[in-house]
């Protein structure tokens, strides 16, 4: 367990850095995120198709997207997912999306 | 006195211990030493004390890292953070002794000083290493030549038997294979992106020394066409020696189709009954050899048991001719996998899928024409159905 | 600067020996000298010998760099390990193959594993790095190579005998196909904690995750519950949620299950089957199970026939008699109650007394 | 011209033809003259021509009459009402030409003129009576004797091989058994009050001549515990015939327990090794003798293949004593009525039930041990359970 | 008055020959003395003469008076059918016998059926009463055993062929253990009568009913529906409800199974597995499904060993030799896909070319 | 296919007289039906207690309830429910009580 503290916030979580509580989540903890961890400097629309897409999929099903299922739906290959999130969609971008840590696919 | 009396009793025996091990590296890493001690309380309890998963990992991978934190990490601080690597090893586990020692340098510089040669899939296992070191050691890893094996839902790291490094009986180059296959799919091995992981094995020959029919989603297995090659020689050589070869060797045959003649010392085949299980060839190495048209046998489906049980490959393709650049196999790989990933739920192994889904779609998905070869025996059951057109 | 991505391993080339480079593929015939020492011949009449060294896999950097200057030694700087974690050192040198031998042996490296022997038992993390183990691995190990280390170096059994382990039903040392298989066991439900699933867990996978169907979502709370009735402790839910914890000093410990084998050889491949659901853990020596091991292995040496791997011993003389000869009850946990059961019952009269 | 030209065809070729008995039954009989020609339409068309089910019967009793009706009932009003006797047939099917042809007359008086010796379960078939001769023709058959078998959800009608009567082999009295559970069972046979059917079958060996063990839900199989017993002399006999005693009896033993001397033409046979498979006393009926400590293997649970796919039976209890009033059999067939009967659902059969619930439950609820010789080999999966009090 | 009721069975003990009462379970041996005459002999010396005889099953009354009036003349008044529908006159007096057979070969009835031959087929209701059926039973049964008759009156065979058909999948004969079984299939969904289901169906049962889940209800129209992917047409829900029809001229025909047993000699029983998913129904004579019988039987014929049953032989050879020798086509429908699918599935490269 | 008909009304029934349309029971139907069918005069509270329990367990779940679920929840022995209905549970009084000809298990 931790904290991770951007501007003047602050928010639990675990080792892995995913936030504990997905209710928490925002806009603002999504681009602090893409900064500390991934080394991304700005969202770009691009980067917030993909983590509104993981965030809306797992609202609606309690589960993050399976791979194909999220490079179809965004239209984008995996490879150019690894260019956008270096870590990847799960430790990257299901990270900021603040999604549970997945035990799955993503 | 020890503060790891039950691990101090694990240093006796003949057997090489771990211990000693462990205790070697203890000695110049605080890792090792805090693993050591936490593992003489699991010995106490008789309980682990890591905690439930980790997803760490290094830039532009997805795989290749298994993230460990302790459970205790305020008496253990040394593994607070203890993250093991999956390092892809050379096609039959072959080294130069340079190579090993870069490697532990490498090791000794940023992890704990302890590894596994290898891990159950095939990869060096380097256990254990903080967060913060694992960029770096990919780095170095990487400038010595050495990347990552797979883990998560990805292409795992294939393996291969020794083959025709060091095995009369290789039918097909296993090492070559494996080592093409890896490089490859080195997208699919290094970026999950499948319902869950995907297993490739290479045996040259049905003794199959990688297991891989009882733990790979696609076994590959060397086989021939041809008629075993006997050596009349050697067969009257091998009947003076303390090989009985009526019952050792004929007897043993299971598809009786061995004769041997004691009077004349000569053994025949009838080759067309063989079924190339390799029993008499095990027995007899100088005087029987597998055939010379050569190829191998493609299987699919074996996982361990979670979650509908534990499966072992079956026969989809009987026969494969196996030359570089293996263009029918991958076409047929590459069928497989986009077939698997478009059907497959979360975690479901290939030969789950298939099981579920049945033969016959997998079949055509893969454009092959059912063959005996691939059953045992054909169903029991008169629950068969007909497709579109094969009724009026 | 990203590190370079996507290069692949070391080509398998630059790590063979010049006999290997040179004789590829041209392997003629082998001899098992004794145990621990294979003679490779070639059809160009080069030989390769190979000593076999037991292993304990998990390996100091300085332990393998001892391995290193022997490799330098004796083999010209290289060698393998096997598809059994054993250690392989590659001798093209007839000459340097006893002086390596007894090397190793001086320093205390088991030299065997080779022909109708126990080789190196398959296994994996155990409490050393795993989440979900129900037993130890690698101490495990070292109790039953101890115990069965005079049947390593010599040729005293009828066959093959492969131990396999794996510490949970995940069975990552792929043991469900051993002659004799370790498998760590839980046998109490997941102890639920429901914050952790609230906060951490993908509840669908997780009820899709239980292969018996015991667990169903509970959305009032934002958790889930487990029917324990019909929970058979597989863990494959605390795989997928870190709420769902098992393991439990007095419910864990170790199955038996024997008779598997992998090669084709004779017979078909087949599954290790049921032999003992429960032995207690107690490290760091496990006598029970060391015991039980021993025993199984040695009534199969004393009853099966040549070349007769353990599965085709017990399928010869019947399940009925090998609970017999081997003094194991038979529990109810024997008869299988998954899916396939029905294939494992006796559909027949004909049976041993 | 013949109106059954098809049907004509099949009174051609030597096996008897069941066409030359509907036409000696048409003359007589206006329902089997309808009822050839429905069935010449069958052939015509390729489909039958009965209505989808009926219900009715005979007062007092659920079953033993099926209801049929003809969906064509204007172009064959003799068949529009068509039901089928089933008639609980002597043990053995045994009878004395008096009650057959009392049989006979019952049949000619009251239906179609044509039966079935014997239905598939064992019964004795009248073919076809109008629903108003139903109870009529049951008043007649009570009164020479003859009762209704089962049919619907209830005991159905046990059956016996040949057994002592005839054969030499019997290790129990098939008919004794069968007669004297039908006569205890009659509610249950007459009175559907089970989830599903519920067969018994008897045979005196493990030849198994009424096929109890691939359809019966309990099957009573003889069996011995005591040696084979050999006469010698017996043995010289078939020696010098033409039964080549080392390969077609020795050498097919499936436990390879026998031995045979060629020379001194003896036999020996390892009794502890023998599964009692009865190949060898099959081939030696002279010679070899079943074991004079006599009773039955009882297995449960075969069935066809609806819904669950089809199931032989399995040992359930290795050996029973079988001696009459059976108390032992009866208390354990009364558990398992009883707790399948509790447990089932609708149209589940005993063996899909222990399936679903397992053999664990099911033994606990009969009250029996495990035993080894319940099962061919033990579970390969790892999921099993623990009962409470087994794990503190 | 209503019936007495209850009363069970005649006593079989009165339907006995005196020779059976009184050498009750004292049968000592028996000989096969030629086909269709078997001979007992008691531990009293008497001897038992037994005449079997094929039988269509289906008699009528005036058939049975006629085997009444050869049973008076030649067996004292007393006769038996056998398990598989055939008939037994039972010959106390040796002298009685050659005529008795004689006098049965003059009145056209086949005696045979004992020992390694082709005896009678098991068989079932077909279009005569049932209202189920996929195709006919006494027809299909006629046609194959006027084909087959020469192995009925001979032993010309290497073992027992037990034949048996049953005309849809309840499988009444209970086909699904003989050596060849000719089971009647449906390959067309069932075509829902909405109105029929709407008036007279159970719908839960019916959905129950289906083994792959392919009936869904549908509770606004208080009827239900089908899903035809998932359908394989086994009529089960039929069965339960006149609204789902699936009789069809073209659909229907027939399927050929093999290599059954019910015996536990030398191997335990066994199903008969799928030798050929579909041949139509051609009546009066089914000249496809007589073909594929005879040439199944006589395939096996020609190359099983001597005692070897069908199954026995086909395990032996390999199942993939099996659809060689009998130039029967591999298709799809014979790889299993229910549940147990995995368990045929041929997990080893060791197989013949 | 036929008709039914008591006093002056009449009704649809199938061959085996079992009425096609369940919402037209009525109880003077069923007393019409004990009587022609089934030889009884009058309608006992107890058969009505099995006539009810039918249709009762009929609306609620679709189906004909299985013989040792109505033994129990009649009280009555199999025995005595033939003694009521001769015919039985399912040819007597499952027809009474107007429910679909029953395929399982009554
Ligand atoms: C390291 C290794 C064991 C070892 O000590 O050697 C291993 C370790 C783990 N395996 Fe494994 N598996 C390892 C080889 C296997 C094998 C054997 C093989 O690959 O030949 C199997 C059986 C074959 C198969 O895949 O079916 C195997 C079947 C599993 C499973 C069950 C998968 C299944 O479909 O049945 C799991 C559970 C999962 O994936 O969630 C699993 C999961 C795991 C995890 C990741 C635990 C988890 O639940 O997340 C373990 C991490 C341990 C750790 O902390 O380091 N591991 N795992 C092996 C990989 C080393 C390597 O890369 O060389
Ligand atoms: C080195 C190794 C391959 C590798 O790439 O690493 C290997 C090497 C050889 N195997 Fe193997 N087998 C090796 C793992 C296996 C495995 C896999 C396993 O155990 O996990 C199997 C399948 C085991 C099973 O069936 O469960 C295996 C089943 C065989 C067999 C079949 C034995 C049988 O009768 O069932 C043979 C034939 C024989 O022994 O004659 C064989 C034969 C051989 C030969 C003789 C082949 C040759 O000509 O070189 C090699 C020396 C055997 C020996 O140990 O005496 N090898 N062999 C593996 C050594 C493991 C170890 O350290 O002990
Ligand atoms: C008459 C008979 C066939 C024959 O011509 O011999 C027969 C005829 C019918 N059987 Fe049967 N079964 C007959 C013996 C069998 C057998 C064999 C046996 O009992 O040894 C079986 C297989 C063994 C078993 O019970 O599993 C058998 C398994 C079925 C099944 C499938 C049951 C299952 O659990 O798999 C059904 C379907 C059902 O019950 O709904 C069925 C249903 C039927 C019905 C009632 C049709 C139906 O769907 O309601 C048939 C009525 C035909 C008619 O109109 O006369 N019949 N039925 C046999 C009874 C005669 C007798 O009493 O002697
Ligand atoms: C009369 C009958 C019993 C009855 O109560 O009706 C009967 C009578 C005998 N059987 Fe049977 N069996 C009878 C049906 C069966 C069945 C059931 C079936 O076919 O549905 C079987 C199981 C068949 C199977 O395994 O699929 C059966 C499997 C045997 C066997 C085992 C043969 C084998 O090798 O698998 C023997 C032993 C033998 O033939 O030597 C046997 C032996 C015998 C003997 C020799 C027993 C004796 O000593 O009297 C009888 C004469 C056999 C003959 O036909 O040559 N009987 N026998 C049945 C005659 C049926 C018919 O009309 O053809
Ligand atoms: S699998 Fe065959 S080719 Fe490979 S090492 Fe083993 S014996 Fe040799
Ligand atoms: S390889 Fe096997 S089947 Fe072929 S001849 Fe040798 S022992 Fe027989
Ligand atoms: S077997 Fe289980 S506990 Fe052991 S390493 Fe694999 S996943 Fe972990
Ligand atoms: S341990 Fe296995 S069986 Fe038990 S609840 Fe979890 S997933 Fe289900
Ligand atoms: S089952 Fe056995 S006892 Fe009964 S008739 Fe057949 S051979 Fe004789
Ligand atoms: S009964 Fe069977 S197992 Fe026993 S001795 Fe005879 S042939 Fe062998
Ligand atoms: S097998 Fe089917 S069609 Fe034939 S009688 Fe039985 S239920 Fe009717
Ligand atoms: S025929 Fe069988 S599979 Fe098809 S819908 Fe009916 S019950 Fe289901």
């Amino acid at each position: 367990m931790g904290v991770y503290k951007w501007d003047d916030k602050q928010i639990e979580v675990d080792e892995d850095g995913f936030i504990q509580e997905p209710d928490q989540w925002s806009e603002e903890l999504a681009k602090a995120l893409a900064k500390s961890e991934e080394e991304i400097a700005d969202l770009t629309p691009e980067h917030w198709k993909v983590v509104n897409y993981l965030r809306n999929y797992y609202k609606q099903f309690g589960v993050a997207p399976m791979i194909r299922k999220l490079c179809k739906e965004t239209g984008f290959e995996l490879k150019y997912i690894y260019q956008l999130f270096p870590s990847g969609p799960a430790k990257g971008a299901c990270k900021i999306a603040g999604l549970p840590k997945p035990t799955g696919c993503v | 006195m020890s503060d790891t009396p039950l691990l101090d009793e694990l240093e006796n025996g003949p057997w090489p211990s771990f211990v000693t091990d462990m205790k070697e590296a203890a000695e110049k890493k605080p890792a090792a030493r805090d693993l050591m001690r936490q593992l003489e309380l699991s010995y106490k309890e008789r309980v682990g004390h890591w905690k439930h998963g980790g997803i760490v990992g290094v830039k532009g991978y997805g795989g290749g890292v298994i993230g460990r934190y302790s459970d205790q990490p305020a008496e253990f601080p040394n593994v607070a953070e203890f993250h093991t690597f999956r390092v892809n090893q050379p096609s039959g586990w072959f080294y130069t002794t340079k190579v090993l020692r870069q490697l532990c340098d490498v090791w000794d510089k940023h992890g704990s000083g302890l590894t596994n040669f290898h891990g159950a899939t095939g990869d060096i296992i380097l256990l254990g290493a903080p967060t913060s070191e694992l960029q770096p050691t990919f780095d170095e890893l990487s400038s010595i030549g050495f990347d990552l094996g797979g883990s998560g839902s990805d292409l795992r790291t294939p393996s291969a038997c020794v083959g025709p490094a060091r095995c009369e009986y290789a039918c097909i180059d296993t090492l070559d294979i494996c080592n093409d296959i890896t490089r490859t799919y080195q997208e699919q091995l290094h970026r999950p992106q499948f319902p869950y992981k995907f297993k490739i094995k290479v045996s040259g020959c049905p003794n199959d020394c990688v297991a891989a029919i009882a733990r790979s989603d696609l076994s590959i297995i060397g086989t021939w066409k041809s008629h075993i090659r006997i050596d009349a020689e050697a067969v009257k050589q091998y009947a003076g020696s303390s090989l009985d070869i009526q019952t050792e060797v004929v007897d043993l045959c299971p598809t009786h189709c061995m004769k041997y003649d004691a009077v004349a010392k000569t053994l025949a085949i009838d080759d067309a009954e063989c079924n190339r299980c390799m029993h008499c060839i095990n027995l007899m190495p100088k005087a029987l050899r597998p055939g010379v048209e050569r190829g191998a046998t493609l299987l699919v489906g074996a996982k361990a048991p979670i979650v509908q049980g534990a499966l072992l490959s079956w026969v989809l393709v009987p026969f494969m001719k196996m030359e570089p650049p293996y263009t029918e196999l991958k076409a047929l790989i590459e069928k497989i996998f986009d077939w698997w990933d478009e059907n497959a739920k979360m975690r479901e192994r290939l030969g789950e899928l298939i099981k579920r889904e049945g033969m016959g779609d997998f079949l055509r998905a893969v454009g092959l024409k059912p063959v005996p070869q691939m059953i045992m025996r054909p169903r029991a059951n008169p629950y068969f159905f007909w497709r579109d057109g094969e009724v009026k | 600067m990203a590190a370079r991505t996507d290069f692949g391993p070391p080509d398998f080339h630059s790590m063979l020996p010049p006999v290997i480079q040179k004789n590829y593929g041209q392997w003629k015939y082998h001899e098992r000298v004794k145990p621990g020492l294979l003679k490779h011949v070639s059809e160009s009449g080069d030989e390769l010998y190979t000593v076999r060294v037991g292993s304990e896999r998990l390996l100091s950097t300085d332990h393998v760099r001892e391995i290193c200057d022997l490799a330098e030694k004796y083999c010209g700087g290289y060698l393998r390990f096997t598809s059994r974690h054993n250690l392989e050192f590659l001798v093209s040198d007839s000459k340097q193959v006893e002086p390596l031998i007894a090397d190793l042996k001086g320093r205390g490296y088991p030299v065997g594993g080779t022909g109708a022997a126990i080789t190196n038992i398959v296994h994996t993390q155990g409490w050393i790095h795993c989440h979900t183990p129900a037993t130890d691995a690698s101490g495990v190990v070292k109790a039953v190579m101890d115990d069965l280390f005079e049947y390593f170096g010599a040729w005293k059994l009828p066959a093959y005998c492969r131990i396999s382990l794996a510490c949970c039903l995940n069975m990552c040392g792929a043991v469900h196909c051993s002659d004799i298989a370790i498998l760590g066991i839980h046998r109490k439900p997941p102890h639920v904690n429901h914050d952790v699933v609230r906060a951490k867990c993908e509840i669908p996978n997780v009820v899709a995750a239980c292969p018996t169907g015991a667990i169903r979502p509970d959305p009032p709370n934002k958790s889930l519950t487990v029917n324990e009735e019909k929970c058979m402790y597989c863990g494959n839910c605390y795989t997928m949620c870190p709420g769902m914890p098992l393991a439990d000093a007095e419910g864990d410990g170790v199955s038996i299950w024997v008779g598997g084998k992998v090669s084709s050889a004779r017979t078909p491949p087949r599954m290790s089957r049921l032999a003992i659901p429960f032995l207690p853990n107690n490290p760091p020596r496990w006598p029970e199970v060391t015991d039980a091991v021993k025993n199984i292995v040695e009534t199969w040496a004393k009853h099966a026939h040549k070349h007769e791997r353990m599965g085709e011993w017990i399928e010869r003389i019947g399940w009925d008699r090998f609970f017999e000869l081997t003094n194991i009850p038979f529990t109810e946990q024997h008869i299988d109650d998954y899916t396939l059961a029905t294939e494992t019952f006796r559909s027949t009269p004909a049976f041993r007394w």
